[in-house]
C-alpha cells in the first residue's frame, strides 16, 4: 500500500496555487494572461451568469424542467472558423434557448505539445482550411477564448484532457465556459499510453478544484465525468469508474456533476447504466460525506466506428438519442454524418441538431417505462458496481484514490482495448443477440458470479440465434458491428 | 520492386499523438491470422521508434495508422528517417482517417498524392477492411 | 335491420364468376386478357412461387424466422419508369433478399376513372415525366404487369383501391403480385365520399374471395389489413375495424392476413395496438369458426404530415421503423425523405432502405420489454375494442357486416376527419404529453366510462405539462403536429 | 383587381378525385375564425361543384387544394368555367401538394407559372400556414 502516495484528499489551497503559479501557468507564454485569479473569476461571471449564459446553470433548469439540451461538438484550428461554424449552427439549426457547446481542442493540446499546436496552426493558415482536430485553447489563449464566448448564444463547454488538461481548463473557465474534466481513469483509458494513474489523478485534483473555486466564488461550473471510453466498454466498467470520479471530485468541493455517458447501444442496458450509476454516485457520495452534490445524466453518442454513410450514420444518430430520452439524460451530446471521415462539420452539426430536436419533439414526455427486463439489468450492474467499489475501498483502506490505483495494478480494473500500458486487457466483451456489450470473458474482474453466469447465459442467446458458437472472431468483429455497411445482393 | 528477402514481418503502431488504437488491434490480428510475424507498438509511437521495432524485426514493412487527423503532420519526415535508419525501401502503409478536414478526405487523390510525396507506398481509407489490407501487401511482397 | 341486404358470408362461384364477367372485366379493355382464370393462376404460380418469389410466402417465411422485411413503396406514370426505378432501388440498397414492394396505382385508377389515366399516361410521356401519382395498372394491363414482375426481385404488392379496386388486382394478381386489400370501412374512411358503406363491403368480398381463390389454387396471397387511415384516429378505432376487416376477410377464405397498422408515433400506445389487434383478430376468427387463418403484423409509418425537411424526416422515419420492430412488426413499409412534398423518388426509396435495414441491424433481437404502462394500454384498448365489436354485433344480430353499416349510421363507428359523408365525425382527438393519441371528445363512440376516463387522464398530463387548458385549438394544432419545423431564434 | 363587392366569403374544398380533407378542414376553422363566411364542400369536388357554391355564398374567392399530385391536370380549365358562369372576376388559389413528380415541385417558380397560366391567381406551397393564407386572402380583397 506504500507503492503511492496517493490520496483522496482536498488540495489545501497553498497546495493550490504553489501548483498553478510553479507547473500550470508556466506551460505556456499565454498562462501568464491567467496570473489574476481574482481578474479571471469576475471575467467569467460576466460571460457566463452575467450574460445569462452559464453552462451549470442552464443544465440545471433544464434538468427541473424537464427539458432537453442538445448540444453539438466543434473544433477547427482557428478562432475564426470557430466562430463562423458555430453561428452557422446557431443560425441553421433550432439550438438556441435549448443547447449547450461541446468545444474540442486538438490533440496536440491536449498533449501539451503546443509547439506541435503552433505547427498546426501555420499550416492550417497556409492551407486555408483546418489541419488540426480542434482548436488550440492554450496557443491562443484567454482573450480569444472570451471573443468565442461572446459570439455564441449557448453555454459552452470545454473538452481537452488527455494527461495533462490544466492550463486549457484555466483558460476555458477564465473565459465564462464551462470546463475541468473529473475524468482521470477515463482518460488513462482512452488516450494515454505511459502515465501512471496516481498521477493522472493529482493532475485532475487540481482540475476538480479548481472547478470547485470557481463555483465557490460564484460562477457555477458542471465538470463531466465522462465514460466514453474506447467505445468498446462494459456497462459496469463505465458505471464503475464513474462512481469512482465522483469520490474523487466532490472531495475537492465539487457541488454539480454532468454525467457523460457513452452509450453502447442498446435502449434497456444504457437506460440500466444511467439509472444505476445516478443512484451509486448518489448513494456514495453520501456515505463519504459529500451531501450536497448534484448528479445530471446526460449522454453522448455510442463512442464506437460510425458507418461511412449518411443514412445508416444517422440511423445511429436516432437510436443514439432516442436512448438518451427515453433513458433520462437532460444534454444529448451530438456526433453527425461525417463521424466516421473527420471531424464535424458546421453542416454536419446543424443537421443532428435539427434531427434531434424533431425527434425529442415527436417523443414527448415518453420514456422508457419500467419493467422487469430492466430491473434485471439495473440489479445485475449494480451488484458488478458495487463489488469493483468495495474491493478497492477494501484494498485503499477506505481511499478510493488509492484503491483504484492498486485495482489497475491487481487487474480488477481494466478493459478491453486499451493504448495504456498499464491497462491488463484480458477481458474480453462481445455483443448479446439484443446487442447489449456483454462479458465473454471477464478476466481479473471480480465480478459476482451471479453476474458472469448472466452475462453469459445473455451471450448464449445471440449463440442460439446465429447458430455458431461464440468465438474470438466475434470479439473483433463485433468492434466493427455498427460501422458495416450492409452487403447489397446485385 | 526489387527488395531484400521477404520474411513476412511487419510493425504496427498509432503515429504522434494518436490513442486510436482499435484499428491497430484488429490489424495485429489480422496480420497475426495471415502467418505475419508483428511487432505491435500500441498507440503513439515515434518515428524512431518504428524504426527502431522495424530493424529489430527485420519488417518488410511498417503500418503506419493515424486516425485522430493529424497524420499528415505525423508523417512529414518519416521516410527520410527511414532512408537514414538503412531502411530505404522498407515499405511504408498509412492508413486510418487520414486528413483532418472533410473537404481534404473527400477528395482521396490528393491525399494519397501528398503521402506519396513524402515517400508512403500507400495510403488506405478507413473503409479499408484488415483482410484487404494483408493481400494488398502481400501482393506488394509478391508472397502468398 | 332490414335497411341493408348485406351479409357476412361467402360469395358462390356462381356469383362470383357472374361478378367477374359482367362488372369487373369489363370495366376497361385491358380485363379482356384475364378472361381465361386457369391461364391467369397458372401465370401467376409461374411468376412467384416459381420463381421464389412469392409475397405471401416470404412474409410468412419471414415472421417465423423473425427477420425484418423492408418495404419500400412506388408508383410512377410509366412502366419504363417502374423499372428503372425499381431495380435502381435493389442495386442501390440492401433490399434483396429481405425485402418487399408496395406499388401504389394512380388515384384516377383507384377511382376507375381510366380515361383520365389514359390523359395523366399521354401528359407523362409528352412532359418526359410522371404526372401520375402511381402506375396505372389497368390502362397498362396485365402483361406489362408482368413485366415489371420478371424484372425486380423483390416480391411485389399492389396498393390500389378506392371505391373499386377489384380489375386492378385481378390484374395484379395474374401477374403474380400479391393483391386484394380487405378494407372497405378504411376505404370509406380514407378514401371516398360517397358510396355506401355496405356497397363498399360487397365490392370488397370480391376481392377477398379472389385471393383466396389463387390461394386455394396454389398461389399463395397475404392480402393487407390496413388501418393507415387519416392519419388522426385513435387506435381504438383502428384496432376495431381490423378485427372486423378479419371477419369479412376469413369468410370469403382468407387464410393469411398481412395486418398494415398505420402509426400514431408513440412506442407504447402503437405496441399495444399491434398486440391487442392481433389478439383480437384471432380471438373474434375463432369465435366466428375461422380457425385455419395466420396475422402477421406489419406497419406502415405515420400517416400523417410528414415535415418538409431531410433531418426531420429521417427522425420520423427512424421512431417509425423503431416503433415497428420493437412492437412486433414483421414488414416495414417505408416512406421517404421526400415524404412532404411528392410520390416516393428511388433515390429517396434506396436511401429509406439503408436507414431502416441499418437500424435493423443495431436493434438486433431487441423488443419493447414488456410493462406495466403497456399493459395497461392494452387493456384500455381491449375494452374499447370489444365494446364497439359486441355493439356492433348485437345491432347486426350477430352479422358483423350488417352491424357495422348500422354501428356507422348510429355513429358508434366513426373517426374524426374524413372525406365520407357517412362519417359523423363528432369525436375529437389529441396528443398527450407523450404524444399518445387520446380522446378529447368520443362522440358518439360506445366507449366503456373506464376507458373514456383513461383518455381524460392523460390529456391532463398534457395540459399540466403545458400550463394551459385543452382547447380545440389544440385538436387543430396536433394535425401538424410532427411536421411543422421548429422556430429557429436569430 | 377592380371587384365586385367584398362580403368575406369563400368556397374550400379539394378538386379531382384528390382524398386529402385534412388541410381543408384546417382551412375550413382558419377562414372562419378570421371571420369569413364558409362553404366547405369537402373532399373531390368538381369544377362545377365549386363554381355552384361560389355562386350560392357570393364567394370572394374558390379555395382550391390538391394534395394527391395531379392538380395540374385537375384545374385545368376551371378559370374558363368559371367566366362562361359569370364569375370572371372570382379570385381562384390553388394550394397543397400541387405537382406530382419531386422534379417539379422542387421547380417551384414553374409551377406558380403553369398555374398562372392556367388562370389561377395563386399558387401556395405546403409548407403554408392556414393563418398567412388567410392573411393573403384578405390583402387580396383589401380587407381587415
Ligand atoms: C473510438 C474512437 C475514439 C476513442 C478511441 C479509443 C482508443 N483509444 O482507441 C476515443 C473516444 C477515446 C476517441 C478519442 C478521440 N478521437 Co476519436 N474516434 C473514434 C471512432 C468513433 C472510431 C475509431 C475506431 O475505433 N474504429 C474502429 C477501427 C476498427 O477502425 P479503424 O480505426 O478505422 O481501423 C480500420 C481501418 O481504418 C484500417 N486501418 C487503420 N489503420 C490502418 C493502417 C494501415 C497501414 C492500414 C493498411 C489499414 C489501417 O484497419 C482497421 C480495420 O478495419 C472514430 C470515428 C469513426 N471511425 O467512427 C473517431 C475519430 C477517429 N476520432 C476523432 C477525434 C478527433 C478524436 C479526439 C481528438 C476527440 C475528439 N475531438 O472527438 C480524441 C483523440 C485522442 C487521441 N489523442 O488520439 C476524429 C478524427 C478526425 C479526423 N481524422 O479528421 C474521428 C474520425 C471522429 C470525428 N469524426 O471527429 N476516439
Ligand atoms: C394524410 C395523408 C393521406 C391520408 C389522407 C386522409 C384524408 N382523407 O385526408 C391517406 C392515408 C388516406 C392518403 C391517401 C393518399 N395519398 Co396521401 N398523404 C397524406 C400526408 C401524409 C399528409 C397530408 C395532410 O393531411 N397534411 C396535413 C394538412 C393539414 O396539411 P395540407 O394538406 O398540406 O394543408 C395545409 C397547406 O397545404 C395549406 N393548404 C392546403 N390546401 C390549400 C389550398 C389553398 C388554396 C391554400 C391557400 C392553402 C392550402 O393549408 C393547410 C394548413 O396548413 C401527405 C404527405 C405529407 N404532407 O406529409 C401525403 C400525400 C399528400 N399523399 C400522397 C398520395 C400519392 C396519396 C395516395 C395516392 C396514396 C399513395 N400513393 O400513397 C392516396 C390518395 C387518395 C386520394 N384519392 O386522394 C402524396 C401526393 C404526392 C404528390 N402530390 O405528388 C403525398 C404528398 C405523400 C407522398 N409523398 O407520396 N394520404
Amino acid at each position: 500500500m506504500a507503492k503511492y502516495e496517493i490520496r483522496n484528499k482536498r488540495l489545501t489551497d497553498e497546495e493550490f496555487f504553489r501548483i498553478r503559479k510553479e507547473e500550470v501557468l508556466p506551460q505556456w507564454e499565454t498562462g501568464r494572461d491567467l496570473e489574476n485569479m481574482d481578474e479571471c473569476i469576475s471575467a467569467a461571471h460576466e460571460l457566463s451568469v452575467g450574460l445569462g449564459r452559464n453552462y451549470a446553470i442552464t443544465l440545471r433548469d433544464a434538468n427541473e424542467q424537464g427539458i432537453h439540451l442538445l448540444q453539438p461538438q466543434f473544433g477547427r484550428a482557428l478562432t475564426e472558423y470557430m466562430i463562423d461554424g458555430m453561428c452557422y449552427v446557431e443560425d441553421e439549426s433550432p439550438l438556441v434557448p435549448a443547447g449547450l457547446w461541446n468545444v474540442f481542442s486538438d490533440s496536440y493540446t491536449r498533449k501539451n505539445n503546443y509547439k506541435m499546436a503552433a505547427v498546426g496552426i501555420e499550416r492550417s493558415i497556409q492551407e486555408g482550411t483546418t489541419m488540426l482536430n480542434g482548436w488550440p485553447i492554450v496557443n491562443f489563449g484567454v482573450e480569444e477564448a472570451r471573443k468565442i464566448k461572446r459570439a455564441v448564444k449557448s453555454p459552452m463547454t470545454l473538452n481537452s484532457t488527455d494527461e495533462d488538461g490544466r492550463l486549457a481548463s484555466e483558460t476555458a473557465l477564465a473565459a465564462g465556459w464551462n470546463a475541468c474534466n473529473c475524468r482521470s481513469i477515463t482518460e488513462c483509458m482512452a488516450h494515454c499510453k505511459n502515465i501512471r494513474l496516481d498521477e493522472e489523478i493529482h493532475i485532475n485534483q487540481y482540475e476538480s478544484r479548481l472547478a470547485a473555486i470557481y463555483h465557490e466564488r460564484g460562477v457555477p461550473q458542471s465538470p463531466h465525468i465522462s465514460c466514453n471510453l474506447t467505445g468498446y466498454d462494459s456497462c459496469g466498467f463505465k458505471s464503475f469508474i464513474m462512481v469512482v470520479q465522483a469520490l474523487l471530485g466532490s472531495e475537492q468541493g465539487i457541488k454539480q456533476f454532468y454525467l457523460e455517458f457513452g452509450i453502447n447501444m442498446n435502449m434497456v442496458q444504457d437506460a440500466a447504466m444511467m439509472r444505476v450509476t445516478k443512484k451509486l454516485c448518489e448513494e456514495y457520495c453520501q456515505r463519504f460525506g459529500y451531501t450536497d452534490v448534484r448528479f445530471i445524466v446526460n449522454n453522448n453518442m455510442f463512442q464506437g466506428a460510425f458507418p461511412p454513410r449518411l443514412e445508416e450514420a444517422s440511423a445511429m444518430m436516432n437510436l443514439a438519442v432516442m436512448i438518451g430520452i427515453m433513458g433520462g439524460s437532460t444534454a444529448l451530446v451530438l456526433k453527425c454524418q461525417d463521424e466516421a471521415f473527420a471531424t464535424p462539420t458546421k453542416e454536419g452539426m446543424a443537421a443532428s441538431v435539427r434531427m434531434a430536436r424533431h425527434l425529442d419533439t415527436l417523443l414527448g414526455a415518453l420514456r422508457l417505462p419500467d419493467n422487469a427486463a430492466l430491473r434485471e439489468e439495473e440489479h445485475m450492474l449494480e451488484l458488478e458496481v458495487r463489488a469493483m467499489m468495495e474491493k478497492c475501498l477494501e484494498a485503499g483502506d477506505g481511499d478510493i484514490a488509492l484503491g483504484i490505483c492498486l485495482g489497475v495494478d491487481a487487474g480488477w480494473v481494466q478493459t478491453m482495448i486499451s493504448p495504456w500500458k498499464y491497462n491488463r486487457g484480458n477481458v474480453l466483451l462481445m455483443r448479446d443477440a439484443e446487442n447489449a456489450m456483454r462479458y465473454f470473458n471477464c478476466g481479473d474482474m471480480p465480478l459476482p458470479n451471479e453476474v458472469k453466469q448472466y452475462h453469459l447465459d445473455k451471450l448464449k442467446s445471440r449463440a442460439a440465434k446465429e447458430g455458431r458458437p461464440l468465438d474470438f472472431d466475434m470479439v473483433v468483429s463485433d468492434l466493427q458491428y455498427a460501422s458495416r455497411l450492409p452487403i447489397i445482393q446485385k | 520492386m526489387t527488395r531484400r528477402n521477404v520474411n513476412k514481418s511487419v510493425v504496427i503502431g498509432t503515429i504522434g499523438s494518436d490513442a486510436h488504437i482499435i484499428g491497430g488491434w484488429v490489424l495485429k490480428h489480422a496480420y497475426e491470422d495471415a502467418g505475419f510475424k508483428v511487432a505491435f507498438l500500441g498507440a503513439m509511437v515515434s518515428h524512431q521508434e518504428f524504426i527502431n521495432a522495424a530493424i529489430e524485426v527485420d519488417a518488410d514493412a511498417i503500418l503506419v495508422s493515424s486516425s485522430y487527423g493529424m497524420g499528415l503532420i505525423d508523417c512529414e519526415g518519416m521516410r527520410d528517417k527511414c532512408i537514414e535508419a538503412g531502411l530505404g525501401d522498407i515499405i511504408l502503409y498509412v492508413g486510418g482517417t487520414i486528413a483532418a478536414p472533410l473537404e481534404l478526405e473527400r477528395n482521396w487523390p490528393e491525399v494519397e498524392r501528398r503521402f506519396r510525396e513524402m515517400g508512403f507506398n500507400r495510403a488506405f481509407k478507413n473503409t479499408c477492411t484488415a483482410k484487404e489490407s494483408v493481400t494488398t501487401l502481400k501482393a506488394d511482397l509478391g508472397v502468398e
